[in-house]
Formats: structure tokens, C-alpha cells, sequence
């Protein structure tokens, strides 16, 4: 194993780390901004060093010098990257390398680059996998006329080098295509490593969208683990997540799993991956490998029982897979959702801001990874995932209701989450049928309609009679508060009772 | 005291006794007789936390400016209210503001990454005026109403927090 | 399935209990008093009573006639009484099934009674398996002398219808038998349902403790889950959990779980039981049945993916059992730690009051039932339970190193704790070995020693440390203040900041 | 400023400078030198949170009557420790109270199940007062030093918060 692993991310994957090596034996190192000096991450951590802000266009974590900086000053001889960030940057790795030290993603064939898109596409055709329809690399403007032609209205653009929905597209009007090319290449100085090259893809509308986590160490031993299915989304983010799919076919299953294996084999990929597929009206399409932990690999750990993140730190430091296929078990349901702060009816813009009251709910098969609590302050500035929350069940249908009642117990107050319309999710005949997709939840009328859907009847009248007593108890309470004048004649009782009533500046809420 | 509520219909809400805290009351909204017991309040007097019918109900109140409440959250489902007429009591609320603000504020935290218009620039309405990076997503800010870009009060790379003013159209 | 389900219970069973029961379709009834008007399972019922204080020597949660008054006039179908309290009062139960109401508890051959420890030992004993050895019941204290002699010392004294411990006392010394006999006999009718009767039982010194949980439908069908142990426990409350037992060989797992099948087919257990067992030198001593659903049936849901407080609800309200033996995995480990807010270094002394720092720890394989957060009030009149921690590993030894961790990562302040003398129990080489015994906790000495183990040479040094620069501040923050006095001319400035310079009253700590 | 603080064995700390909230500054404790931040204090300045050698410990200080540290909790865990001379600092710390005061109150919230004793009764050291009942389990009182019993100012089930009196022993 590893003597001393940094660790360059913060928040919950930050702490999950922390801990998974502090487990393998080794010494976890945190690095923090000021605002996250008491995370769990940082708490936990055998040794915790604060970044400075040396350029207010670069927050700390993204400063890829500054932290591999740090990582040859504290002679690390790995850095985990959690997701996101760095997990993805060919010149991060490329910089520990040349110091040494081993970036903690996984490996391929030196003739390969798993964060080139385009490139792992093609090894997916050649090794005989389905592949969507589209177009070859470009990065001249002058190629877009034909390339859109040629795919056909609508399509999805993506950037060789895109991650997590950044350098993507779904283009379905004419007009907009130009501007998207334009957007990406702009900004992949900034996201996309500085390649401006991008590709078409046929869009497969209503498409389905499963992956297969893969571990597989350096002797060329492969575990493919039961399919996840992420059929609520937003802006390529997960919302919701099952393990196994709630519709894959036992056979589709098996073939699928083949597949991976050989493709993992063909690119020599080590580590832990994930292999995606689209199911569009039946038929799988490769999609792309991730390469890097995702919040949805907890659902796997608990179906399964096997602990992905730490089996991905110690397959990387060169240790065996000693995990038989009969060993991993998908006979039980596992539905998971994220709770990010914001506000799924106002186009799913950020509520940061101060928790102030929270009931988290707990209970038999119910699990959650959270670190906010009653007086959490939200940062605005990454991103505004509060928790994790999972649930097991021995069938799909046990499971859904779990998740149900348990979203009713759970409340934030203080920001806006996505737990009303998570609850109008599972209570929706669309997602019981299995038939929801992440197109259907796009919409901003759909999810209006879920979260109109947990209203009864009753229910106005209740916020009827709450409008009103909270106006009828202001009333009093100005009436108690003008016989307190009365009888003591001093207006400054009434000033502070009655603050509140004088106009407030106009904002939204948060 | 009677009040004439409309929350997805019209609903009359009397409420006859002096609400005080931890003592039910019968509150009857049209038809139905609800019992309601004040569980917790705010520092303010502000109630968080309602028994109705022998369930336990959090809530919150959102406030126009002249303090009317104007929507009700119950377990964070947003619904709309307005209090329309109210037999007996002090309150006339006033109508609503209508006139559209030219001023142009950060509606969350975040960091000025491109002005796309120049002081004294003539704008329509919802023409993209900055764009706010924050929480990984690039905000483009749009002119709420057609008018003259005035003074922009921010710069580049500046981090603003939820609320301050970006530039004014006149 | 029943429609209508008064939980009779606070605290978290009364949240899974009301959770259980909305999964199954049914309206979930709770009681509470007027301090847990806000708790998770108040909150989350959908209807909610508040008990009365009827006798101040009555708490209401005790308060048989109350509740059975408020199940019939709820006209419930069912009563749940979680644990404790109301769960094994052969009263209660009766004044219930008079009124046609269901008491949650497993049901037995009408020649049985599952509360009568010493009636369910000789069914064991006629049923083949293995008992120790000890008296016939009585319940004179001229027949005590002799009993004494036959068994000799140390002896175990047990009460018919004793509970959790209550009505339970290892015996070392002649001449405390007396008066643990007379204290059984006169607290009898307070706890033991007024049954004065007691028998004598060998004590068998280090002996181990495992438990069967068992499902069994009206039907027959018996379905027993893999073994518990306990081998940390104060007053026979446990601590610590594992499942599977660290050194039960498989056959004697075997030839176990044989004999607690046909101990149940024998006296007709239907619903959920636990049947616990001794094992002393290797050789199995069946103990007693548990007929109330445990906080450590947690880790038994967590290892095989059965709710078993579901399935207990399920089955009492006269549904099959519809799992197979072989959908029940026990190829996990898992450890569950209880805790609590008392002192381990003050013979566990309660410790209540208000938390007034808290980090909850999370994370991969981590799973956690807590309703404290920072602000809580933990009550000193009930079972200072404040959380139930578990972790899942591959191993024993995965899970060990886990829970180690895990509990590191657990800081409650504000209010004593047994996570130090947790902490130490999993550094500890007797647990890693597994031959920790419940004997080795209950001794003082030994708990200190292994809170002491948890502190390196260094510590010492940083509480030295601490100390100081505490002391320091004060007199910083006093020049600072006489400065600000000098200055303004004030004296309430250091009125303010020296307060707590002035002797206080001196009380035990919390 | 030098400290002379006993926590298992005697060791020497110095502190040579202000003890700022958040810059860091050094320790010495016997040979080995400390890097330090406060990182968080409680409203009366008390301290919270440090940042030792680049690790977060939460810290919890037991102070007797007149201010002075008597018991350090790292993470929970307890460390006498005993401050016995100051260089340079206007701390005098005064003798521990030794006498054994008579005065028996509860030492947790509870109920009175039992009194076991009579006003005016002798009773000696240790022996059996009360029974208060606290969290499910039967506490006996015992008493503090050997005497008369003085006024019992409980009776049987009353209900008593932490530190009520009970009795005292004259």
C-alpha cells in the first residue's frame, strides 16, 4: 500500500476518502480552503494543510500547481482526486508523474486516454461494442455545416475532453448549434484541457442510461458489478440512482457484462471504471468510461457489500483483486437520491445559505452520508450537494416505498432543496412503471407537476389556515405589545415588536 | 376573526380565539373544523412548528415587505396565499408593488466572470448583461426590463455575495 | 395487514416502528410526552397523542391503563411496543386481546409463556437442548439456604418473569444472596409482574453470549438468521454487537441453528423471537427466547437485507413469511456499537444534559440511527441511548479496523460518552483475538485501562499544552480587558469577562 | 511565559506570545516544539477548537471554582492536569478546597424512590441515604462524611434536577 496519500477535493468525498485510507494503513492528508477548516475531512484527516488563494479567478482546489506543490513538499506518494476537479486533468497527472508521485485514477494501455472521449469511443466500435451514430473529431468551424448534416437534427455535441455534463450539448434547433461550438471552444482553455476539437452524436431521445462499475487490477482480473440506472438528472448530474436497473433483461445483463470485460481488456484499463450504456428502444449503445469515484458508487458498496473506494486505492498501489465473482451479490434493491441545495422550481438554481432547522431521517435499511447540520452554512461556491441518502429494500417495490416514506421525514428548512420534488418522483406512477427519464424531469412544467402532485385537498386549506393564523397571531401580538405601551408608556417595545411590519428590502428568498 | 384566504381556491379561515402558544384551538377553514395547537415559535414570535388535527406540521412563512404572508411552505411544498379581506382587524393590505425594479442584483453568491455591456448601452429587456459563475454553473444575468445600462458597479473576476448591486438600467 | 397501529414507545424504536408501519400500508399511531412532542417519531406518525402525567410515580409511557384506554378509543387493531417497557407485560397484553387489539410480541403455544424464563427452559431441556444447570423454581426464603448449597458459587439469581437484567444477579458472595433475594421479591410487583419467584443457576465464568434471531409465520415456516454476539455489555445491556460470532465454527453454527428450530416448532413461536445462547468451554447452554424486537436486530437487517422489524409486524398481523433460506447472506461482517450518554470511567453513571458540539461520522459502509444533533437534551428519565453505529466489512478484520475509525471520527460533547471506552475495546488485542468477555467490561479497572490505552506519550504533552495556553488566554484576555477599562473608565467591561474568575459552585461535571 | 503543568508527569510548557484566534504561533512543551492555532472559541472566549502540528483537536477544559484547569479532554478522553507555578504571570493559583462539604444533592436529575435515613440520625461515612431513580436505574445517595442528618428537604416522589439538595450532613 501507500505510505501518505493526499487528498485534493473537499466535502463528503473528501471525508469518505480520509477515512478509506486511514483504513489501507496509510497516512491521509487533507487539503482545505479557510471556510472548510472544520469539515469532517479536515477533522479526520492525520495531517491538514489550508490553501492559500493565490489568484481570486482560481479557487484553491482547482489550483493544480499549487497543490502538486504540496504533494512533492509532503512526500505523498499517491493523491486522490475524489471526482470531479482534478480527477480528469491529464496535466495533474501528468505532473505527479514526473514527481513520482501516482495520481489515483485508473490506468489504461499507454496507447490509450480515457478522458478523451472520441478515442475511447473508437476502441469501444473496434472491440465490437454498439456505438451511437455520429461524427468524427473536428475543431474548424467550417466542418459544423456538414457535420450537422450529416447527423441530423437532434444531436448531442460533445468536446473530446468533456466531463460531468461541462463540454456538452443536446442541440435540437438549428440556430443554437453555432453558438454551442463557439461556447465550447471558448471555454476549453478553461474546462477541456485546451483542446477544442468536438464531435456529433445522434441524440437517441428517451434513451436510458446505465453504467457498470468495473475493478481490475494490474494481473488482469476484472469484477463487473450489477448496472446502476440514473433515470433522474439535471444538467448530466445525478439525482437518483437504482442498482440493478430497474427493466434490464437478464440476458441484456450478461451481454452487457461481457462486453465491459473485453472492452476494459482491449485498453488494458486498471483501476476502478465505469462503463456506460444508452438503451434506446432496446438496444445498448456504448457510451463513455468515467474513471473516476462517483457519489453513485455507494449504492454499489452497499448492494454489494464490497467498499469501491477502497478497493479503487488499493488496486492502484498495486495490490490483487481477491474478490470472486460469487462473492458480490445483486439480489437486493438499492435506490438512492442526492439532496442538493436548490431550487428544482426555479430551473434548479443554488440556495446557499444557513441551515436553520433540519430533521434527518435514520432507520432500518436507511442510509446516509450528510455532514450538514442545524447551523450549516451552504457555500455557495462548489458544488451545493447536502447529502447522500440511500436505501435497501428485497425488491424494487420495497425499496420505492422506503425511499418514499423516508424523503417525507427528511426536512431542511433555511434553503431550498430537490426533497419536494424527489418525493414527487417516487410517488409518480412514471417512475413505479420504471418509465421516467431524465428528458421527462428536464422540463421545468414536469417537475412543477411532481411536486403539485404531494398536494391534497386538504392541504390548501391547511395553508390557508396557516396564512391566516400567522397574520391573525401578528395581530395579536401588537395588540399585547400596545397594552405593554400602554402601561408603561415607552415606544420601544412597540419598535422592536412591530420591526418586522416595516417594508424589508424586496430579495428573493432564499 | 374572519379571514378570506385564496390558496389554489377561496377559502374563509376563523380563527375566534387568541392563538397562544400550546393551547389547542378549533380553527374552521370553509367546512372543516381543524384543531390547532402553536408547538414552537421563533425568537419573534414567529410560529415554526403547528399541531393540526393531532399531526405534527413544521411551516414557513414567507412575508410580503408590509409583513402580509404571501406563500407557505409545509415540509418545503411552496403554496401561494393571498389574504384579501379580513373582517375585524386592523390590517388593509395594501396592493402589491408592480412597478419593475431597474436594478440588477447577484441572485446568488458568486464571481463576475464577463460583462457583456458597456455604461450607457441601450438594452431590451432580457438581453444578457454579466455572467455570474457560482456553484460550478455560468449564471448569464439578463436586463429585467428595456433602458439605459448605468453605472456598473462591479469588475471582473469580482466575487459578489447574494444581493449586491451589478449595474442599474434606467 | 392491520390498518391501524398505536406505537407504544419512544425514542428511535418508536421511529422505525412508525416508519415500519407506513411501509406496510398502515396509519401509524404515537404516543409521546410533553418533553418528546417534537421527536423523530412524533413528527413523522400520522397521528400523534399526548400521554398525561397521571401519578408522578407513573411515567406515561409506563402507563398501562392509558394506553390501553387510548388504543381502544383510537380503535387500533395493533399495539407495538417496541422494547422494554410495555413489550414483555403479560398484563398488557392480556388487557389488549380483551379488547380485540394485537399486541406486537411473538405468540406461543397456549401451554407457553415466553416471559416465564424458567417454564421456556424446561421446554428447551424437554425439547433436547443443552441447559445449565441449576434449581427448580421457589419463592420462600427458608428453601434459599439449600438452593445456595446445590448450586454453589458464584450462581446466577433469576426472577420468572425478569427482563433486560432486571430481576437478574450474579451472585460471588454468601452474603449479598439475601438481600439480592429480597430486593427480586419486593421489586417484584413493580417490574417482575409480581411474581416473587426465583431460581439458581450455575454461573459460568467467561462464558460467551449469542443470540438466533428467529421469523416463524402462523404457517410454520421458520426462517433462523445467522448468529449474534455480544461481548460488550454493562449491566446486560449490550455495547458491542458482531454478527457473524467471531469464533463460532460452522458446525456448531449448524447443529444451533437445528435446535432453535425445533425449540420453536416445540413450543409454537410465531412472529419474531431471539433465542440466546451460552457457550462456555466450547459447549452450548441455551439461555432464554427474547420476544421483543432489539436494537442489535439492526445489525442482523444490516448483514442478510431483511427488516426484521417489518417482517415481525408483517408476520404478527398474520402474513407468511415469504424469504428463503438461501436469499439470507451471512458472508458479511458486522459491528454495531451502542452509544450512550454515561460515564464507563464513573461505573456508567448517566450523564444527561445538553450536546453542545457534535460530529456525526459517515462514509462508506457506515451506517448510523441517531436523532441527537448539536442543541439536543438528552433526558435523564430513560434509556440514555443516544445512537447505534454499525459498519459492514468483507471481514472481521475489515470490519474492525472500520468501526475503529469509524468511532475516532465520533466526538459527542457536552455529554459523557462510552465512545472512549469504545474506541479502546476495538484497539484492544482481547477484542481483535475475540475472546473479550461481557466479565472483563464490568470491571472498572479494566475500563479505565483501556480508555488509558487510547493515549500516547505525545498526548500528554498536548493536554499539558492545552492547559496552559487555556490559562494563558485568561490572562491575555484580562490585560486586554484591564487596557479597555483603563481606556473607557468602565468596570462592567471586566465585570463581564472575569465572571467566571469567581469561584463557582463547585458540582460534579456533567 | 512558562508554565509547569503536571498531565502523568511533570512537564514544562512556554508560550511566548499572544494567543491570537487563528495565527499561528509556537509551544514549547519539554523538548518538543508545537506549532499552534486557535481555530475556534466559544462566545466567552474560551477555546474550542486548536490546530496542533497541522491536526484539528477538539478540546474540552474542566476548570475548578477560581478558573484554574484541572482536567484537559482530548477527543472525550480525560487528562488531570495540574498548573503548579507560573513564571511571569499575575496567577496565584490558591489551594484546593480540601474540607468535605455535607451538603447531598443530586448528582443527576431523578426521582426520590426511597429515603433510608430519619432527621437527627447519626449516620457514618458511606452509608446509605436516599434512592433516587435516574435513567431506569436506582441510585443509593451515600453519605459524604460521618454526622448527624440535618434537614431532609426532599420527600418521597418528588421529582429533583441536577444539584438540588437533598440533606445535609452537620
Amino acid at each position: 500500500m501507500f505510505k501518505r496519500v493526499l487528498i485534493a477535493n473537499r466535502g463528503l468525498i473528501q471525508a469518505n476518502c480520509v477515512r478509506a485510507v486511514k483504513e489501507l494503513g496509510a497516512t491521509a492528508i487533507a487539503v482545505f480552503e479557510e471556510q472548510d477548516r472544520e469539515t469532517a475531512g479536515v477533522r479526520n484527516a492525520d495531517e491538514a494543510y489550508e490553501l492559500q488563494t493565490r489568484d481570486a479567478s482560481l479557487r484553491p482546489y482547482l489550483d493544480l500547481e499549487q497543490i502538486v506543490g504540496l504533494a512533492e513538499k509532503l512526500e505523498v506518494d499517491a493523491v486522490h482526486p475524489g471526482y470531479g476537479f482534478l480527477a480528469q486533468n491529464a496535466r495533474f497527472a501528468r505532473e505527479l508523474e514526473s514527481r513520482g508521485i501516482r495520481l489515483i485514477a485508473p490506468r489504461v494501455d499507454g496507447r490509450f486516454n480515457l478522458s478523451n472521449k472520441y478515442m475511447v469511443k473508437e476502441a469501444a466500435q473496434r472491440a465490437g461494442l454498439p456505438v451511437v451514430r455520429g461524427t468524427e473529431l473536428f475543431s474548424d468551424r467550417e466542418a459544423l455545416d456538414a457535420a450537422v448534416k450529416a447527423v441530423g437534427l437532434p444531436l448531442v455535441m460533445k468536446a473530446t475532453h468533456g466531463y460531468g455534463g461541462i463540454g456538452m450539448r443536446v442541440l435540437k434547433d438549428k440556430a443554437k448549434v453555432e453558438r454551442a461550438f463557439d461556447h465550447i471552444q471558448s471555454t476549453s482553455h478553461k474546462f477541456l484541457m485546451n483542446s477544442p476539437e468536438v464531435f456529433l452524436e445522434e441524440y437517441l431521445q428517451g434513451a436510458r442510461h446505465v453504467e457498470f462499475p468495473v475493478l481490475r487490477d494490474e494481473r488482469g482480473r476484472t469484477l463487473v458489478f450489477p448496472e446502476l440506472e440514473c433515470p433522474v438528472q439535471r444538467r448530466f448530474q445525478k439525482l437518483l440512482i437504482e442498482t440493478p436497473a430497474p427493466h434490464l433483461e437478464a440476458h441484456m445483463r450478461t451481454r452487457l457484462q461481457s462486453e465491459v470485460r473485453v472492452l476494459c481488456e482491449r485498453i488494458g484499463v486498471f483501476g476502478l471504471a465505469s462503463v456506460e450504456f444508452l438503451i434506446h428502444e432496446g438496444k445498448p449503445y456504448f457510451l463513455e468510461i468515467n474513471g473516476y469515484i462517483q457519489p453513485s458508487h455507494t449504492a454499489t458498496t452497499l448492494l454489494t457489500g464490497v467498499d469501491l473506494l477502497k478497493e479503487q486505492i488499493r488496486l492502484l498501489s498495486g495490490e490483487s483483486l481477491d474478490i470472486g465473482e460469487l462473492q458480490i451479490r445483486g439480489d437486493r434493491h438499492v435506490i438512492g437520491t442526492y439532496i442538493f441545495a436548490e431550487d428544482p422550481l426555479d430551473n434548479f438554481a443554488p440556495s446557499p445559505g444557513v441551515v436553520d432547522r433540519l430533521y434527518l431521517p435514520f432507520g432500518e435499511e436507511v442510509f446516509m452520508q450528510t455532514s450538514i447540520f442545524s447551523g450549516a452554512n451552504i457555500s455557495p461556491f462548489y458544488d451545493p450537494m447536502v447529502a447522500k441518502l440511500l436505501v435497501r429494500g428485497r425488491t424494487r417495490n420495497e425499496a420505492m416505498l422506503k425511499m418514499g416514506i423516508t424523503l417525507d421525514e427528511f426536512f431542511v428548512e433555511g434553503v431550498k432543496t430537490n426533497i419536494p420534488l424527489m418525493r414527487g418522483v417516487l410517488q409518480s406512477e412514471a417512475f413505479r412503471e420504471g418509465s421516467l427519464t431524465a428528458e421527462f424531469i428536464a422540463e421545468a412544467d414536469n417537475r412543477r407537476q411532481l411536486v403539485d402532485s404531494l398536494k391534497s385537498g386538504k392541504d390548501s386549506e391547511i395553508a390557508a389556515l396557516v396564512a391566516a393564523l400567522a397574520l391573525h397571531r401578528d395581530g395579536e401580538t401588537l395588540k399585547r405589545m400596545d397594552a405593554l405601551v400602554a402601561e408603561q408608556g415607552s415606544s420601544s417595545v412597540l419598535g422592536a415588536a412591530t420591526r418586522w411590519l416595516k417594508p424589508r428590502k424586496n430579495r428573493p428568498r432564499l | 376573526m374572519n379571514y378570506s384566504v385564496h390558496c389554489e381556491k377561496k377559502h374563509s379561515v376563523s380563527i375566534d380565539r387568541k392563538a397562544d402558544l400550546n393551547k389547542a384551538f378549533g380553527i374552521a377553514v370553509d367546512k372543516s373544523q381543524y384543531t390547532v395547537a402553536i408547538r414552537k415559535v421563533q425568537e419573534d414570535g414567529k410560529i415554526k412548528t403547528l399541531m393540526i388535527d393531532h399531526r405534527v406540521v413544521p411551516i414557513e412563512v414567507e412575508r410580503r415587505g408590509d409583513g402580509l404572508p404571501v406563500r407557505v411552505f409545509l415540509k418545503g411544498i411552496p403554496f401561494d396565499v393571498e389574504i384579501a379581506k379580513m373582517a375585524s382587524t386592523r390590517f388593509r393590505p395594501p396592493l402589491p408593488e408592480r412597478e419593475i425594479s431597474g436594478e440588477v442584483r447577484a441572485n446568488l453568491p458568486g464571481q463576475i466572470v464577463a460583462i457583456m455591456v458597456r455604461e450607457g448601452e441601450s438594452v431590451p429587456a432580457g438581453a444578457p448583461l454579466v455572467i455570474l459563475d457560482a456553484m460550478k454553473m455560468e449564471n448569464e444575468i439578463m436586463a429585467p426590463k428595456a433602458g439605459r445600462v448605468g453605472k456598473i458597479a462591479v469588475s471582473r473576476n469580482e466575487v459578489l455575495a447574494k444581493g449586491d448591486l451589478i449595474l442599474e438600467i434606467e
